[in-house]
Parts: C-alpha cells; structure tokens; sequence
C-alpha cells in the first residue's frame, strides 16, 4: 500500500509538473496561472500521499496551509491581470 | 472488511490520478483557453477530490478525516471563484 | 540517508543557478528572486545537516530546522526591503540601475524620445 | 527495492528544473509563477526530509508571501515596461557567471559529500533543552525556538520590525504618516469579494489551529503568524480592506507587542525566579503559549505591512 501511495505521488507530481511547460511556453500569462494552479492542486495531493506513506506526523496541517495559500497567489496574480492589459510574449520582449 | 477497503482506496486513489493526467492533458492540448479552464477543473475537483476520499480509508483518527474533506472543500471553493476570474479576463481580452 | 545527501546537492546546484541569475539578470527584481533562489539552496543544504543530526527519538536535529525558518522569515524581510528600496529610486531617477549611464538611458525623457 | 528513491530523484530534479524555469523565463510575471511553483514543490521536498514545519514556513513565506510582494512590485513599476536597463548581457560575463556558478555548485556539493559521518548533532542538547525552560512543549522545534534560542527568536521578530521600520523610512518624507499604496488596484470583481469573504474566516480558523496544535506538532508562530498575514493580504488584494495608516497607534503597537511581551515575561522570570525565562514548570506552557499568541500578532501585522511598502500620499481619496 505504501508503494502505491508513493507511485502515485510520483506520477501526480510528473503530471502536474508537465503542465508547467506551459510557463516557459505560454502563449499568454492566463496560461501561466492555470498551470500554477493545476501545480497547486497537484501538490497537495502528492503531499498528502507523501505523508501517508512515509507516516510524516502534522502533515495534514501542511496541507490545509497549502489548501489556503494556492488561492492567496492565484487572487495575487488575477488582480495583476486586470491591472495592466493582458500582454502576449511577443509584445512584451519586443519594447 | 480491510482487503475492502484497501480496493475501495486503490480505486479512488487511481481515479485522482486519471483525473489529474486528463485536466492536465487538456491543458496543454486544448485550443483556447476557456476549454482548458474546463480540463483545469476537473483537476482541481475530482483529481483531488478522489484522492482525498481514497485516504480517508487510511486516516487513523476522525480529525484527520475531517481535515481531509476541508481541504478539498477549500480547493473546490477557490478553485471555481479563481476560474471564474480568470474566465471573466478571458472574455474582456476577447472582445 | 540517501535523501538527505540528494537533497543536499540540489541545494548545491540551486546556489550555482542563483548565482548565474544574479549576475546575468538586468532585471533587478529578477535579481532579487536569483537571490532568493541561492537563499533557498542555502537553507536546503542546512536541512540536511539537520536530518543527519537525527538522533535519539528525533528524525532530525531540531537546532538547524529551527534555524532555516528563522532564516526564511529573514530572508522575506531582506526581500521587502530591496523591494522597497527598487521602487523609491524608480521613483526618484525614472530607473532601476545603479549604473549612470544604464539609468539615464532608461529614464522615461529619452525613452520617449528614442 | 523501493520506489522511494525515484520519488526523491523526481522531486529533486523538478526542482532544479523550475528554478532554471525562474530564470530563463522572458517576463517577470513568468519568473514569479515559476517562483511560487519552485516554492511549492521545494515545500515537497521539505516534507521528505521530515521537516514540515520548514515546508509550511517555506510555501506560506518563502514562496507565497515573497511571491505576492514580487508581483505587486512588478505592478508598480509597470511604467517602466520598455525602459528597463537594456544593457546586452555579454557572452564573455555570461560565461564568467556561468564558470562561477558552477565552481560555486562544485565546491558545495564536494563539501556535501565531505559531510562528517556521524553528523555532529545537537539533538541530545535540545532534548535537555525541550526538557529545560521550554518544557510542556512535545515540538522540539517550538522547545528550541522558545528556549534553547530564546534570544534568537526574539531577534528575529526584531528583524521583522527593522525592515518594517526600513521600509517606512525609505518613503517621501511628505507622505509620513499616510497609508501605503493599495494592494487591490481595480478589484471589484465579484467573485474575488466572495472567494475572500468566504476564504478569509476559515483561514483564521486554521491560522488558529496552526498555532494551537504548534506546541505539540508541526506548525507554531511563524507558520500561523504568516497564515493569518495572507489572509488579511487576501482582504487587501480583493479591496475588502485598505493598509493601514502608518502612523496608527494600534498598528505600532501590535508591530513591537511580541518582542515587548517575550522581553518582559523573561526579564519578570531573571526577578521572580532564579534566571531569564526561568519559571515553575507548571508555569510554562501557559507563558509560553501566551507570549507566541502575541509574536502572532506582531507578524500577523508585519508581513502585510511588509508587502504594502512605504506610505503614500497618492493612496489617499
């Protein structure tokens, strides 16, 4: 059972982490933040199997930390969207 | 009972993770980005959501259960507001 | 153990990226995240130390993990106050650079001109 | 054959991967996403070395709360987009800075793998020290941070309130007194008023929570304090709430509370009993628990206060 947890943990995290490419990629900053939060979500899943295979005491409160904290950037990010007009790459490695 | 269990576990937590490899594959595949807000969600809801249930079999103590239900609860919560204000971006670019 | 001694070389290898990005980046709150990334690689290599130390009925020496969160919490502030310290002079001369020449070549007059 | 070493080679090259993410990105907003992204999965390996208090501390400050501070920076300098110092980076310094960074990695890795076996461990100490003035706490991190490093921690708290006091310092002298410009420029979005409405009071909930079960696991002051910090940022970010004036009596007040309080108890304890911070050890956990509820307090108000900057006049209606 704990092989199987820590396997799954494995594969989330290379899943969520594949969309990370779209960081470097884009093509705009609204896809940056997708992936961040499909990070996020992924994290605290792989986190929570982590912990229940390796028996890490008080990780669950690690978790909701985390459950509380990936909001906290992705508001921090949106209002960075509305303040300025959303610029693709191109635009802005060009000025 | 536990050989049940064990399966019942088994089961949602590879449920999360087909959820997780598809939201993310559709982030990357799909063409714009409202349809890849919708890959994002399930992700976030029932990529987590399941994994979630499928420790709650292994939590040792109530507390932690409860915790466990939180944390997807918060992820939900969040989640849906945060695409909200990322679809509503989408369509102010759009037009 | 083998972890911990993994652990401790990404914590090298973070040092050697953030030091590239420190020097290379114009940027310089691009900078300031290159130095949070040594910082970071910093702590990383300190944990180990800690989870070696791990003795008795702790799976790691409390003395450094205490350390590494009073060093995150610093390492903010430090960041807070070269946050602060980037925006007045923006404010003060048009642009972020040190150098003479950078600066008034970024400053909003010529940018608009040229 | 386990598959735990796999994880751990995965996780550390994830790692490794997006923090060159961070600085090979082309936007500054690309390199913070990365940033927080590296935050988060350093937070991973954090657990993996059964530290998960480090974990939380480092996903809620290091990653999070420096984060937010990064992008909101980016944002008020957004007039500068197009009159960044463009200085061409040449291929001669990027070489040299490439060449140091390397030695940099190599020396340290060397000196990883030089590492004394067996490591050299003040574990047995702190166990004495949990024992000592600490006591009644089961987190030998907490013990040590209260006891075993008193002095230290205070410091630090001290350290929060310096670069708070540098920050402030570092405004027009005109503005003295006003509030910091505001963190949620146009958000009247409504479903970001919802999301913080509904966020923020479970966030202190479990901010609370954090630091209550800090004395016997994970968690304590520093990872609450910065909990409870985000979500009164969360109210700032979605125009919920503004800064505060600077020069607010309350504000300042809550800005020195926690090292005042720590000060007093230990001084109280060189009078009343035999030595600083010495005290009945059924005295101990209430103290104890008693002045971290105030250090919550102090970087509850510092981190926000941190990230809003130097006051402005322009933030005035």
């Amino acid at each position: 059972m704990t092989e199987f947890f820590l396997a799954a943990a494995g594969l989330i995290v290379a899943t969520v982490a594949a969309g990370l490419a779209m960081i470097l990629r884009g093509p705009t900053d609204i896809e940056r933040l997708m992936s961040l939060q499909v990070l996020g979500t992924g994290g605290i899943a792989a986190l929570l199997l982590i912990a229940f295979a390796t028996q890490v005491p008080g990780v669950d409160d690690v978790a909701l930390g985390l459950a509380l904290l990936a909001p906290f950037a992705a508001i921090a990010f949106a209002n960075m969207l509305r303040a300025e007009d959303l610029v693709s790459d191109d635009r802005d490695t060009a000025s | 009972m536990t050989t049940l269990a064990n399966i019942v576990c088994i089961a949602c937590i590879s449920g999360g993770l087909f959820f997780f490899l598809a939201g993310t594959a559709g982030l990357l595949r799909f063409p714009d980005a409202l349809s890849r807000l919708h890959a994002l969600a399930k992700a976030d809801n029932l990529g987590l959501g399941l994994v979630a249930i499928g420790l709650m079999f292994r939590a040792n103590t109530l507390l932690v259960a409860m915790k466990l239900i939180l944390i997807w609860l918060l992820v939900l919560v969040s989640g849906s507001l945060t695409a909200q204000l990322i679809a509503a971006r989408v369509r102010r670019v759009r037009k | 153990m083998i972890a911990s001694t993994l652990a401790g070389f990404t914590g090298a290898a973070l040092v050697g990226l953030g030091l590239y990005g420190l020097i290379i980046e114009p940027h310089p709150l691009r900078k300031l995240l290159s130095f949070n990334l040594v910082g970071s690689g910093v702590f990383l290599v300190f944990g180990i130390v800690a989870r070696r130390g791990a003795s008795g009925s702790y799976a790691f020496d409390p003395v450094p993990q205490a350390m590494v969160i009073t060093g995150i919490v610093v390492a903010f502030a430090a960041s807070a106050l070269a946050v602060a310290l980037i925006l007045r002079l923006y404010a003060e001369t048009g642009g972020v650079s040190l150098d003479a020449d950078a600066s008034t070549s970024a400053s909003p007059n010529s940018d608009a001109s040229g | 054959m386990s598959i735990l070493p796999l994880l751990d080679i995965e996780l550390a090259a994830l790692v490794v991967m997006v923090a060159f993410g961070t600085i090979a990105a082309r936007t500054l907003f690309a390199a913070v996403v990365s940033y927080v992204a590296y935050g988060l999965l350093l937070a991973l390996v954090w657990v993996r070395l059964f530290a998960p208090d480090v974990a939380l501390t480092e996903a809620a400050v290091g990653s999070g709360v420096t984060g937010v501070l990064l992008i909101t920076a980016g944002k008020r300098l957004v007039p500068l987009r197009g009159g960044l110092p463009q200085a061409k980076v040449g291929r001669g310094l990027k070489l040299a800075a490439g060449l140091v960074a390397v030695l940099a990695t190599a020396v340290l890795s060397v000196a990883i793998a030089l590492l004394p076996d067996p490591a050299p461990s003040l574990a047995p100490q702190a166990a004495a020290a949990a024992a000592g003035p600490g006591a009644g706490l089961g987190n030998p991190i907490t013990a040590v941070l209260i006891s075993y490093r008193s002095f230290d921690t205070m410091l630090e708290k001290v350290v929060l309130i310096l670069a708070v006091t540098g920050v402030w310092s570092i405004g027009r002298s005109a503005d003295w007194g006003s509030r910091p410009a505001t963190l949620g420029k146009d958000a009247s979005a409504p479903p970001m008023a919802l999301l913080a409405r509904l966020l923020v009071p479970l966030g202190v909930v479990i901010g609370v929570h954090v630091f209550w079960v800090g004395a016997d696991e994970p968690g304590g002051a520093f990872q609450s304090g910065a909990l409870l910090a985000a979500m009164w940022m969360v109210m700032m970010m979605s125009g919920l709430s503004e800064p505060p004036r600077i020069g607010g009596r309350s504000v300042r007040l809550a800005l020195i509370a926690g090292p005042a309080v720590f000060l007093t108890v230990g001084v109280a304890g060189a009078v009343v009993a035999d030595g600083f911070f010495a005290f009945p050890r059924s005295f101990a956990k209430p103290l104890i628990l008693f002045v971290e509820a105030v250090m919550v307090l102090s970087i509850t108000v510092a981190l926000p206060l941190l990230v809003a900057g130097p006051p402005s006049r322009e933030a005035e209606p």
